[in-house]
């Protein structure tokens, strides 16, 4: 349950901003995630309720699952995440390094590895909303 | 925000010292010296982490002999235990297959390792560089806070040449260098440890070509018989460098 | 868009062979393979280009022995002529400074030497790599058409697993690889040729490990006197693949 | 004057998309230049005029300047490109390949190398205007 680290860094750095800006009281978070890391929602949202202290005792966590798309660097076609065409070992290789999809993923039209993840990678921390 | 970012320091907290295997060049000893170092810190009876950094080309588990790699999953990575070393390498994610990364999604790759692997409290982190300056060598300074650097060369001025050009950033940048150990030396001369002091850093010492090492690899048993292990295990001790002050 | 994409295979166009030295691994001998493999090349009649892509540790220039190199300036960059090779590396730029190039900034690079340089008509453009996969490697793969490879190994296990990986990319991209060179071969036996082959790859032959041949570096004489020099020339001209068919 | 390879690429570039858009003639070529690499504006307008032909014969050439805007990694701090500060020998290195700055120019605050070129880099084809 890698999640829980994943959690953990958002409760950091929403507590990081949220001093920063002088807020006294976190209303809402919003966090986007990529698809191709496969985060397991519960747990992420319990370790999130478990972890929030402080300033973020209020917050409400409102999260964004992005679907993840890909565009090859040879030949621009582009395609999505399909997690059921991968075996269970790599995707959960990629759950844990997004980037080991390299190892596993072809662009379908010409075989290149060179492809740009678009969209879909990732955790990031979309906005913050609270009373100063 | 990349929210990752916030919680590296918390995650390498509990390291001692970070230690990354450097050089300008490939082929110099690099993974050699990192798993060999960290097998020496082991028997010392430190506590220690080996984390191989050359995402494209990682050569230390084939050193360490260690083909299936299981890092367990328990609030983020808790590292393989390799012969006592909490060992983190890609290929535990890549397998056998081929990895190839452009930078910007090696860095992604680095950050995510940093983020989610839990180290726990050690003496010591022994980092394997890549080759050359890349996104991991930029990565590790800016991510790192504690990071030293030990550089390897050979004794030939190609390798020489790109360690004068990785020795200059790291001291512009006032980043520790614990020293320089010429690895491979084949005759009894060398102006390496003149062109060292030249440079203004520390010279370790000398590590002979050792013909027969290859016979070695995999097998950290015969690894730590070897010429190389011993004499690597003198440049340590001798130097006075590798001990935790605060203990 | 970036309508430097468009001018590269224009600026290509005049040469008939554009040969990668690539590996794995580092410190196998690319730099010095293609230094050499350039200038017998040169010897032999052939109208040759040298490209070093190892833009954060440049080897090329060192071995050749050219100090200041001066691309000149006529409707782009014309390489300079270094004992008749046309010669192109990125410290004609950089000069003697380090350059810390992040991915995305070495693929710029490549992209505006690619987009800029007038090989003009020439047989062979030898590319001295980067060691591992990055993206030097992707971007040849992307932007050369005609981009054929000869790979480079050590007989280590090490060199081997990581020009296993790099011939596993190759073959599913079906670019054509010349064959696996084995350079620094120290005893008479090694498992290379058989592994090459089990790849399904051509075996070119072996290099032996010379003791002295960093007292060449820097002379182009001496360098081509050397065994070294001698049994590339043999490979080179036994396999039958360095020639020019329609010339 | 390399100024004339760059002003091949654009026009090699503008006429394959021209064609590929099937157009008959192109009337207007946008482009935006970076600061960075110091182009010669007439040279490069110069180049521009005697190598356009057929699609692009009746095409004019917008072009715009952009400044050169650096960004540092480690610091965050944001900083201009000033040509005075540096050398004429490494002034000339980053007209003819612009990420030769990395070898000369460092962050004016923490001394990093290792900052983004944030805008003004490169030559860029903005937009094509036509009839079809
Ligand atoms: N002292 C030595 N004597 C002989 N061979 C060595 C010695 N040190 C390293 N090697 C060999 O040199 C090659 C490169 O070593 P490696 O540790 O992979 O270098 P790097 O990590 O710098 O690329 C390997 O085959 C290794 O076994
Ligand atoms: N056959 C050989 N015998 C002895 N030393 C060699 C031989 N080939 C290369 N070397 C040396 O090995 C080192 C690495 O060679 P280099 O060409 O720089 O490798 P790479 O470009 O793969 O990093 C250099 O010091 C070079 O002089
Ligand atoms: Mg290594
Ligand atoms: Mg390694
Ligand atoms: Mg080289
Ligand atoms: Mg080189
Ligand atoms: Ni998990
Ligand atoms: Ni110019
Ligand atoms: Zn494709
Ligand atoms: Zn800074």
């Amino acid at each position: 349950m890698h999640e829980w680290a994943l959690a953990e860094a958002v409760i950091s750095s929403a507590t990081q901003i949220a001093e920063k800006e002088g807020l006294k009281a976190v209303k809402e978070v919003k966090i986007r995630i990529g698809e191709l890391q496969q985060v397991e929602l519960d747990i992420f949202e319990f370790a999130l309720s478990q972890l929030k202290t402080g300033i973020l005792q209020e917050a409400r966590f409102v999260i964004e699952t992005v679907r993840a798309r890909f565009r090859c660097r040879v030949c621009s076609y582009e395609w999505f995440f399909e997690r059921n065409r991968l075996t269970g070992d790599s995707a959960e290789a990629i759950h844990f390094i997004p980037e080991a999809i390299y190892a596993f993923i072809k662009c379908p039209r010409c075989n290149s590895p060179d492809f740009e993840v678009q969209e879909g990678r990732g955790i990031w921390l979309e906005s913050i909303i609270g009373v100063r | 925000m990349d929210p990752r970012l916030s919680i590296i320091d918390e995650r390498l907290k509990g390291i001692k010292r970070i230690i990354a295997i450097s050089s300008g060049k490939g082929g110099v000893g690099k993974s050699l010296i990192a798993s060999t170092l960290a097998l020496l810190l082991v028997r010392k009876g430190f506590r220690v982490g080996l984390l191989d950094l050359d995402f494209t080309s990682p050569s230390t588990h084939v050193i360490l002999g260690v083909m299936n790699i299981y890092p367990k999953e328990d609030k983020g990575i808790i590292p393989a235990d390799v012969y006592g070393i909490r060992y983190m390498s890609i290929v535990a994610y890549s397998r056998d297959e081929t990895l190839p990364l452009r930078g910007a999604d090696l860095s992604n790759a680095l950050i995510e390792l940093f983020a989610v692997t839990r180290w726990g409290d050690i003496d010591f982190l022994v980092i394997d560089m890549p080759p050359g300056i890349s996104d991991a060598t930029l990565d590790v300074l800016r991510l790192v806070k504690k990071i030293e650097f030990l550089i390897v060369t050979t004794s030939s001025v190609l390798a020489f040449e790109t360690v004068k050009k990785l020795a200059k950033l790291l001291v512009e940048l006032k980043i520790p260098i614990l020293g320089v150990i010429e690895n491979m030396r084949l005759g009894e001369e060398s102006a390496i440890s003149r062109l060292t002091a030249n440079l203004g850093l520390r010279f370790l010492g000398t590590i002979p070509f050792e013909v027969d090492i290859e016979n070695a690899l995999g097998n950290i048993d015969a690894l730590l018989r070897t010429g190389f292990a011993k004499r690597l295990d003198e440049i340590i001790s001798g130097c006075g460098l590798f001990k935790i002050l605060k203990s």
